[in-house]
């Protein structure tokens, strides 16, 4: 660690790991109510376990994202952050509000959260993965404008980088585009439209920044390959991802009411989007190829490389398979779409954090790398859990496609419930696999007790 | 003939690339808004359609089922139950909730008055008049 | 260098494409957006004949073959910028820079007449899959143009206060190929959309 | 630089006799402006882009761009 205020990463990193357990164990839940239908009921109905699991997703992975802004500016910028105090207190607050909104989710019948936090001043709730009650939509603001005001200052005293320049735009767009949660019309096209605007504009837009900063940042310290060469690829791969991704939005106007152009925008301009995640690929491979020393967190790397492989993977093919609009008409709002949507998400976003968490953690507790030992555990840990991905996604995709044949396409189509029924024998080999994942998950949380002798360079 | 690959052009291809595809979505979008009035149904966005729109969304209901084929995947497409269904079945449905069979997908049961369950047929009605382009492919969504 | 194979990264490689390497990534993804937009359209075409050459006929040929002869005067006038530079002359440089960029003004001012004909016929791009293609491509190229001249503009500017020499003008070339690849587009689209019915 | 002049009278001319085409030949239309389509934008790439001249081993990518273009578009006129 260079400098003392990369200290308040820690905790950040602390929280996004203890709620990723709790997205993981919600996400168990539910795939065993999609077969086992009353497991749980009434005590937790679906549609809460989802709105935890979702919730908990995002939320993890934004205090990963600040977690990684705090240790990652002040090194870039050279010099220590604007207010470590400022960023610690944000950390408490984010933390107590996420908390709160989850146990409020948990205890309380959603209609009556609604009411109690002024859901009827401001209509923004029950619009997925918007559910938050308002106190909690203007918390986030409220911690994102203070987070960004803490690092835009650091960064504005300090070196600007490539590398901090894009985190801190990523950044500025994640809190802009969210202030579209509060926009909710009444015209239900319109609410999706601009819906649209937070959700695909984070994960197909600004988020996209936000991942090329943090992967580039590990590289160069893993690979020591010369910055300028990593910076500027880093900003061709950005370039791309936003070009393609930007009017890549068409792809959710196909069947909502939008005008019917969009087929064609939409399905043209996000065919490309895989091509910023295979530049991504190939440019992880390659700089580690490169590399102009051996570093010795290898499991950093190991992160760092799946990050890339996986992201293409979930991110690009799986997207692909279903973005072209004649496909789409088919496979929109099945389980193909939540087949994608694990992927990519794992491949990209959750991945990601956890290559910066795996570089930066051992440094943050007073070491270059965990020990040998801790880091065999933490590659189990990896495999376990990206093979256990990659099958979720295969059984899901196996569901997808013979409930859409089931459902839209044979001669004569079965209700949305038989065609369930159908498929329980995927949703059940999805749990299987998903305890698989969970078990990963553990050994991953264990590896961070395990001592041993520091790994050295070789 | 020049040979480079500088980080500075790479920058600006990045600044001016943003700027240049957010300007089209804007563009775009700024021609969705003026097509919308002849798609999106609003002349039956009544007074009951939007409480109904209310009562949707308070009552999360889009964490199982999907609208136009957005939400989650656990229960059935909603946009075009109206179609489907008929108002008197959306009613009983609701008002029997859950059905309490051993090991079947459950729905709680929201208390709704008959006022609140006509507000939210009326909404389903509004929804199962937008122009979505002929999706579902069949009545089954 | 082996690896470079797949990624070319360094700088030392001999790379000669005019203009730094990123626009040729730009130009590249450009191409690739345009290139399918050409191939459904043509496709689209394919399966609705009589309408395309119904909506064609609504088309202004000479208008589009006008902006043609614009748009390839423009890149000579690009051309000859790009020489002058090769000489060190920035002065002349930055002059036929602003010749094609007066050029690119016409082009725009054109298609904007044109555009706003058909607006006042009441055609969107939500009329027919024709007019979606021919408003909504037009635009994208429009778009386009505006870009390149402010590109050029941005060039002629340095130009004419020196900013670039004989030995060092990747500035000019980086511009030049960006604005020549507008112009091959438009070189397709307009005989595409225009004409072959 | 007289090369390039010839060239910019020629392919002006070339646009002429594509947007003549239209009204003349019925048979002959497609055919006739998908050549002179090719050759102008072959002609702009090698000697306006400058990439006859090019060592790159990305040069290809453009010269291909066109021909895979306007092969599917002669592509799909055989089709109705």
């Amino acid at each position: 660690m260079k400098y003392q205020s990369q200290a308040v990463a820690k905790p950040y990193f602390i929280a996004a790991i203890g709620l990723f357990l709790g997205q993981i164990l919600f996400g168990l839940i539910m795939g065993l109510q999609y077969v086992v239908g009353d497991y749980l009921f009434p005590a937790i109905p679906f549609n809460v376990a989802r709105m935890v699991h979702t919730n908990l997703l995002i939320v993890w992975l934004l205090f990963g994202f600040m977690g990684a802004a705090y240790y990652l500016i002040p090194e870039e910028s050279e010099r220590e952050l604007y207010s470590p105090k400022l960023a610690l207190a944000m950390f408490w607050i984010f933390l107590v509000a996420g908390a709160a909104t989850i146990l409020g989710y948990l205890l309380v019948p959603y209609a009556t959260l609604a009411e109690m936090t002024g859901n009827d001043i401001l209509a923004t709730m029950g619009r997925e993965f918007l559910e938050q009650p308002l106190p909690t939509k203007v918390g986030i603001v409220i911690v994102a404008l203070a987070m960004l005001f803490n690092l835009s200052m650091t960064v504005l005293k300090g070196r600007k980088t490539a590398i901090n320049l894009v985190m801190l735009l990523g950044l500025w767009g994640l809190a802009i585009f969210f202030l579209f949660s509060f926009y909710n019309p009444a015209n239900l096209v319109k609410d999706k439209f601009y819906w649209w605007w937070v959700v695909h504009l984070w994960v197909e837009g600004v988020w996209e920044l936000i991942m090329g900063a943090m992967l580039a940042f590990v590289l160069i310290k893993v690979t020591g390959v010369d910055r300028e060469v990593i910076e500027k690829w880093l900003y061709i791969i950005i370039a791309m991802a936003l070009i393609s991704g930007l009017i890549g939005t068409g792809h959710h106007y196909y069947w909502i009411g939008t005008p019917e152009y969009w087929q064609w925008w939409g399905s043209v301009f996000s065919a490309m989007e895989p091509i910023p995640f295979f530049m991504m690929t190939l440019f992880a491979f390659n700089m580690v190829n490169r590399r102009r020393r051996e570093h010795p967190n290898q499991a950093a790397v190991l992160w760092a490389l799946g990050t890339g492989v996986m992201a293409f993977l979930g991110a690009g093919v799986w997207g692909f398979l279903h973005t072209l609009a004649p496909v789409n008409f088919y496979t929109h709002g099945s389980q193909i779409t939540a087949a994608h949507g694990h992927m990519a998400f794992y491949g990209a976003y959750a991945m990601v954090v956890l290559t910066m968490i795996s570089y930066t953690m051992p440094i943050l507790r007073g070491r270059e790398a965990n020990s040998r030992k801790a880091q065999v555990m933490e590659m189990w840990a990896f495999w376990l859990m990206t093979i256990a991905m990659v099958f979720i996604t295969l059984f899901l995709t196996a569901a997808g496609i013979l409930q859409i044949w089931l459902q839209r396409i044979a001669a004569e189509p079965m209700g949305f419930m038989a065609a369930q029924d159908q498929v329980a024998l995927f949703y059940w080999m999805r749990e299987i696999t998903g305890l698989v994942f969970f078990t990963g998950l553990t050994l991953y949380i264990v590896s961070f007790f395990v001592k041993g002798e520091e790994a050295r360079a070789s | 003939m020049s040979s480079a690959f500088t980080k500075s052009a790479a920058r600006n291809i990045f600044y001016g690339g943003a700027v240049f595809f957010f300007l089209l979505l804007v563009g775009l979008s700024f021609d969705t808004m003026q097509t919308l009035p002849k798609r999106d149904n609003r002349e039956n966005l009544n007074e009951s359609a939007i409480r109904g729109k209310h009562i949707w969304e308070t009552r999360n209901c889009i964490g199982c089922h999907t609208l136009l084929g957005e939400g989650a995947y656990f229960a059935p497409e909603l946009g075009n139950v109206y179609t489907r269904r008929g108002p008197d079945f959306i009613k009983a449905w609701i008002q029997s909730q859950p059905t309490g069979v051993p090991g079947r997908r459950q729905m709680p049961n929201f208390n709704l008055t008959d006022a609140q369950l006509d507000d939210l047929v009326e909404f389903f009605k509004y929804t199962a008049g937008i122009d979505t382009a002929k999706w579902p492919p069949n009545i089954e969504g | 260098m082996t690896i470079a194979a797949t990624l070319p990264a360094s700088p030392d490689q001999p790379r000669t494409l005019p203009g730094d390497l990123a626009i040729w990534f730009f130009i590249f993804a450009e191409l690739l957006v345009f290139g399918v937009f050409f191939l459904a359209y043509a496709f689209a075409r394919a399966r609705n004949v009589e309408l395309f050459d119904a909506s064609q006929l609504q088309l202004d040929r000479i208008s589009g073959a006008i902006n043609t002869a614009l748009l390839i005067s423009s890149s000579y006038f690009v051309v000859r910028a790009v020489d002058r530079i090769r000489h060190g002359a920035s002065r002349a440089c930055a002059g036929w820079l602003v010749a094609a960029m007066a050029l690119g003004g016409a082009f725009l001012v054109l298609k904007l007449t044109e555009f706003a004909g058909k607006f006042a016929a009441g055609i969107t791009m939500s009329t027919n899959t024709f007019f979606m293609f021919y408003i909504g491509l037009g635009f994208f190229h429009f778009m386009h143009v505006v870009l390149g001249m402010i590109i050029l503009g941005w060039v002629a500017h340095k130009a004419w206060r020196g900013g670039y020499s004989a030995a060092d003008h990747a500035g000019v070339e980086t511009g030049a190929s960006y604005w020549h690849m507008v112009d091959l587009v438009w070189i397709v689209l307009f005989p595409l959309i225009y004409v072959m019915h | 630089m007289k090369l390039a002049t010839a060239l910019w009278v020629f392919l002006l001319i070339l646009t002429a006799l594509t947007t003549q085409a239209a009204v003349v030949a019925a048979g002959f239309l497609v055919p006739f402006v998908l050549v002179t389509t090719y050759i102008k934008g072959q002609v702009v790439i090698d000697h306006f882009m400058g990439l006859r001249h090019a060592t790159s081993r990305l040069r290809w990518i453009v010269p291909a761009w066109l021909l895979v273009v306007i092969g599917g578009i002669a592509y799909t006129f055989t089709l109705s």
